[in-house]
């Protein structure tokens, strides 16, 4: 992990081993990352059949409420992560960047279905071959599309990622990224 | 006072536009003065990938056009290949066909009344209606283990065969289903903010809905008797005892009654269906690599959302020369500029949920 | 069992019909697996479509499709074609009528007549640059505007050509 | 025997901590409250995996939103972006101080009354003061300088103010009874009648109970924040601490309005059949609890009618008010007033 290059597309912190935490701040840093885990607000906006799912998920049987995130915020302003679920077309990848780049900062992608992940089963003239071409992906659940559970195991994946993260360092060098 | 109106942009992504689509209005305070949806964000080019990928390739992409009711799909298509190829699948087969197809009728139309209560704002009908929708997936689960890009139904028959268990399962979750529809009609029915939010809403007449094209549960709401189920039976739908709804005022609230009955209608198929198995066997031979001779044909089904057609050209080798879908949500999204002129805002988006569109069968 | 009527035996009522208005406008027919094709020249389309319209009683237009032949089309044909399939609901009869088309010479559109022919003729613009005269705004439905090509030609590579993003 | 320091001191602080802590803790047990029985409602389970059954899951939103990036749109106005939240949260907080909790507990020589400030006008305080949260959000909506936002502050300005007329008619009626709008005044005025006013006057709590909906932009009247429509309504741009100030004075204005209802119409404190003898030992439990009890049963109505009613269209909503509840009021009013000198 130390020797290869940093891949660019990752978050500089989320990814490097769990090195020492800042000492003075071991517990804001646990407690942060705690409410981030718990109130993780997905952006309720699906691209295609990954997003029946992505509601079955959030409806009675396989409920995400259960983890605190059943607020479906539909403005990117209040939303904490943005599930792309669904195919990424060349005519909507610049709204997708743009609705990415407007969401408020600590904020997570999870890349749902193959589509969203590498362009799925369409290799055509329209269709962007992965999302994370153009915004960094925390965590890609594969699928077409993935089952509720699938996206509740990456959704989990997910909250133990920014468990291990170290808000206070994001927040005392905003641009340590 | 220079009098000008709000360009307002439905963009496309937003709560209640069922997926990527965007809507150019422009509204004077709250009024729709004009309204032009813009299509072709989730365009993937299906037509242009088909014609590289062998007959029974394309099947399961088909799941992913209308994605909230991929089997269909999948029958509108391999109706159409069976008519160019001259095969016979057997009565067992078609039977069974029947039985899935209905049940993916009863799913769509869960999911319609879930998403059209939850842009009006009942949104505690949207999990009643999921959840009852949960329980057709477990059907289609263990049929072929998919829950929603179902490819159940193959070119020549069914993959695989009803045994009598998952017969007996089927109708167990039929007699659960009535409860939890007549329980979404006490909620919605004589609700007085629900009327007054779809009666007289995006009225359309009979003789506009045919010029528009409109087909399905749009269409019969405006009284024309129109089911290709009943008027070009397919797969042996003749066989079948059942009556297609009407309504007259051809308003949102005709709609919903409309598909609320479909759904009884659908589970009275898929009951007689069980009941009346043919034995013999699920489908038929089918070459592994299928050559068609020269040919074209176009075959059109009763989706749930409406005239479901295929053209498929054949050129001798075994991949199509070139293949048409006729999408039902593609021409009834036209005439929603029609019903929503003069109409309010908030309305706009009731009418649109009312059209049952998905965006994957617009754009292809 | 319900009211079903009997569908009508062959096409001849139809065909007679718009020979006897239009002589000389049919130029082939071909019937085969329970559907009719008819071939028409592009000159009087327009008056066709009306006449099936009004008097025959073709009141749905289902789909207009297009069709390219390839950069070498088969002898006797030419390179693009336009398909109407309309449809009666008086005694549920389907045709088609194929039409011949070229970049050069757009053919009439057919909106006047169905208005489910607008995006109809959006689409085959957008995927084969087939042109129609009169339509109230030709531009493309699917792709940007500054798409360069028409992706449903058989020379159009699947991939695309600019490589895509 | 109370030294003064303690008395016209470290009390007073005591309260008025009190009146910052009440709404928020009340807040908080709504936000968990809400979350929990609708999703009951809807047959689906709820938090339950942050703290015991989901209890922690508020302070978990607040945190994260405490943490959140703020961002302020570049055409902003950026003065009143930043004064309405502010605005509608202070509003609110400040109607709390002149809500009477309990009756005043005799403490040796000094009698410990529960409430911060007594004014023989608190009812008009308690009005004026709640519906000056309108102007956040209309500040707020017109601020943020987008067309969802200006389309929710539009709807919310003419929506409260036709609301605000039959509330203060159905109020009058209750003045009228209890000759005077102090509040505690009206809890005693109910006392020594011995019925509450929701029961003399049935007409006047329900149109009341509406409009307090209403202008709370809560359940079938939420047009300003309606999500299918309006995208997140007025509170669009606002993202961190600031959404959290929107979302928060929501639900204490919620717990604002019922309280109110409590007060004006099911007798603040009073234990709920004073003069029946069977159930006298009810009068030993303390005012306070009574006053939660009841506040929580509305908090509860207020969330159940969100679940089950669509949302209303907005003509529909103003010809509701201006053709049936304000009329109603008014024709209540005389009505009241008849009997009451006819009787």
């Amino acid at each position: 992990m130390p020797g290869e290059p940093e891949p660019w597309n990752s978050r500089g912190t989320l990814n490097k081993p769990a090195s020492a935490p800042p000492f003075l701040l071991a517990k804001a840093d646990a407690f942060i990352a705690w409410a981030q885990k718990n109130s993780l607000w997905p952006f309720g906006s699906g691209l295609a059949c990954c997003a029946i799912e992505m509601i079955a998920t959030a409806a009675g049987r396989y409920d995400i409420s259960r983890f605190g995130m059943e607020l479906f915020r539909a403005s990117p302003r209040q939303a904490d992560l943005f599930i792309v679920a669904g195919t990424v077309t060349n005519k909507m990848a610049p709204v997708v960047r743009r609705l990415w780049e407007q969401m408020a900062d600590p904020k997570w992608v999870v890349a749902m279905g193959n589509c969203a992940v590498s362009g799925g089963p369409f290799p055509t003239y329209a269709v962007l071959q992965g999302v994370d071409k153009i915004i960094p992906v925390d965590v890609y659940v594969s699928g077409c599309p993935p089952t509720p559970q699938g996206l509740l195991h990456g959704l989990i994946t997910l909250q133990s990622k920014i468990a291990r993260s170290h808000p206070t360092r994001e927040i005392l060098k905003p641009d340590v990224r | 006072m220079a009098f000008k109106e709000i360009a307002l942009n439905m963009g496309p992504q937003h709560p209640s536009t069922h997926g990527v689509l965007r809507l150019k209005l422009a509204i004077d305070n709250e009024v729709v003065l004009s309204l032009e949806p813009v299509v072709g964000y989730l365009h993937r080019g299906m037509e242009k990938l088909w014609e590289s990928l062998t007959y029974t390739q394309i099947v399961p992409l088909t799941d992913r056009l209308d994605y909230i009711a991929a089997l269909s799909n999948n029958l509108g298509f391999v109706l159409a290949v069976e008519k160019l190829a001259g095969l016979e699948v057997p009565p067992r087969g078609r039977y069974i066909r029947v039985a899935l197809a209905e049940l993916q009728r009863l799913a769509s139309h869960l999911a319609w009344v879930g998403f059209q209560a939850n842009d009006i704002g009942a949104m505690s009908v949207l999990l009643y209606a999921f959840e009852a929708r949960e329980r057709v997936l477990d059907l289609f689960e263990e049929y072929i283990g998919a829950r929603l890009t179902v490819h159940g139904i193959r070119i020549g028959g069914v993959p695989r065969d009803f045994d009598p268990e998952f017969v007996r399962k089927i109708e167990r979750t039929l007699d659960g289903l009535p409860a939890t529809i007549r329980n979404i009609e006490l909620l919605l029915n004589e609700n007085r903010i629900w009327q007054e939010r779809t009666r007289g809403v995006g009225v359309v007449g009979a003789a506009e809905a045919v010029d528009f094209g409109l087909t399905g549960p749009p269409l019969r709401a405006t009284g024309v008797r129109w089911d290709i189920r009943m008027d070009v039976p397919y797969s042996s739908y003749e066989d079948f005892e059942f009556d297609v709804p009407l309504a007259e005022h051809g308003d949102v609230y005709d709609r919903y009654l409309v598909r609320m009955e479909e759904m009884r209608q659908s589970m009275r198929i898929v009951r007689q269906a069980l009941a009346r198995l043919p034995g013999g066997d699920f489908t038929a031979k089918v070459p592994r690599i299928l050559r068609i001779p020269p040919a074209e044909v176009f075959q059109t089904i009763e989706a749930p959302k409406g005239e479901l057609g295929f053209y498929i050209k054949s050129n001798g080798t075994d991949k199509p020369e070139r293949v048409k879908m006729k999408s039902p949500s593609f021409i009834n999204l036209m005439s929603l500029a029609h019903m929503s002129r003069g109409n309010l805002f908030s309305d706009v988006v009731g009418i649109l949920g009312s059209l049952d569109i998905v965006l994957g069968e617009i754009d292809k | 069992m319900s009211d079903r009527p009997a569908l009508l035996p062959g096409f001849e009522d139809i065909l007679a019909a718009l020979e006897g208005r239009f002589p000389g406008a049919v130029l082939a027919v071909e019937a085969a697996r329970g559907e009719c094709s008819v071939r028409v020249g592009p000159e009087r389309l327009a008056d066709i479509l009306k006449f099936l319209k009004a008097e025959q009683g073709f009141a749905a237009l289902q789909d207009m499709i297009g069709l390219d032949r390839g950069p070498a089309p088969p002898a006797g044909a030419g390179r693009f074609a336009v398909l109407y399939q309309i449809y009666r609901p008086a005694d549920r009869r389907r045709l088609r009528l194929s039409v011949e088309a070229d970049e050069a010479n757009p053919l009439p559109s057919a909106v006047a007549t169905w208005r489910s022919a607008d995006w109809a003729e959006r689409e085959i613009f957008d995927m084969f640059g087939l042109r129609f005269a009169g339509h109230p705004g030709l531009r493309r439905i699917y792709l940007d505007e500054e798409f360069d090509g028409h992706p449903l030609r058989k020379d159009f590579p699947l991939g695309g050509r600019s490589g895509g993003l | 025997m109370m030294s003064p320091f303690v008395a016209d001191g470290l009390i007073p602080l005591a309260k008025i901590l009190a009146v910052i802590l009440y709404p928020m803790l009340m807040v908080i047990v709504m936000i968990w409250l809400e979350r929990r029985v609708v999703a009951w409602i809807q047959g689906r389970v709820g938090p339950n995996r942050v703290g015991f059954q989901g209890i922690l899951q508020p302070f978990a939103d607040a945190v994260k939103l405490f943490f959140k990036e703020d961002i302020i749109q570049r055409r902003a106005d950026r003065f009143l972006f930043n004064i309405s939240p502010v605005l509608v949260m202070f509003s609110t907080l400040l109607a709390f101080c002149f809500l009477p909790l309990g009756e005043s507990i005799r403490l040796g020589n000094y009698t410990l009354d529960l409430w911060v400030a007594r004014s023989p006008v608190g009812l008009l305080l308690v009005l004026g003061l709640s519906s000056i949260s309108v102007f956040g959000v209309i500040f707020g909506g017109w601020a943020s300088n987008s067309k969802y936002p200006l389309m929710g502050a539009l709807r919310s300005v003419v929506q409260v103010l036709s609301y605000e007329i039959p509330v203060g008619m159905t109020v009058l009626t209750v003045v009228f009874f209890a000759r005077s709008m102090d509040l505690v005044r009206v809890i005693e005025r109910q006392k020594e009648a011995g019925v509450w006013y929701g029961f003399m006057l049935p007409v006047s709590f329900l149109v009341f109970w509406i409009s307090a909906i209403a202008e709370t932009n809560r359940a079938p009247f939420d047009l300003p924040e309606a999500e299918s429509e309006l995208v997140a309504g007025y509170h669009t741009e606002y993202s961190g601490m600031k959404f959290a100030f929107f979302y928060m004075a929501e639900y204490a204005h919620m717990v604002l309005a019922s309280s109110l209802v409590v007060i004006l119409f099911f007798g603040g404190w009073l234990p709920p059949f004073p003069n029946v003898r069977a159930f006298a030992f009810l009068g030993a439990v303390p005012g306070f609890v009574w006053y939660l009890v009841k506040i929580m049963f509305f908090l509860y109505l207020y969330v159940w009618i969100r679940a089950t009613f669509p949302r209303y269209r907005f003509d529909s909503l103003i010809r509701l008010v201006w053709k049936w509840l304000i009329p109603l009021a008014f024709v209540n009013f005389l009505a009241v007033v008849a009997l009451r000198y006819l009787l």
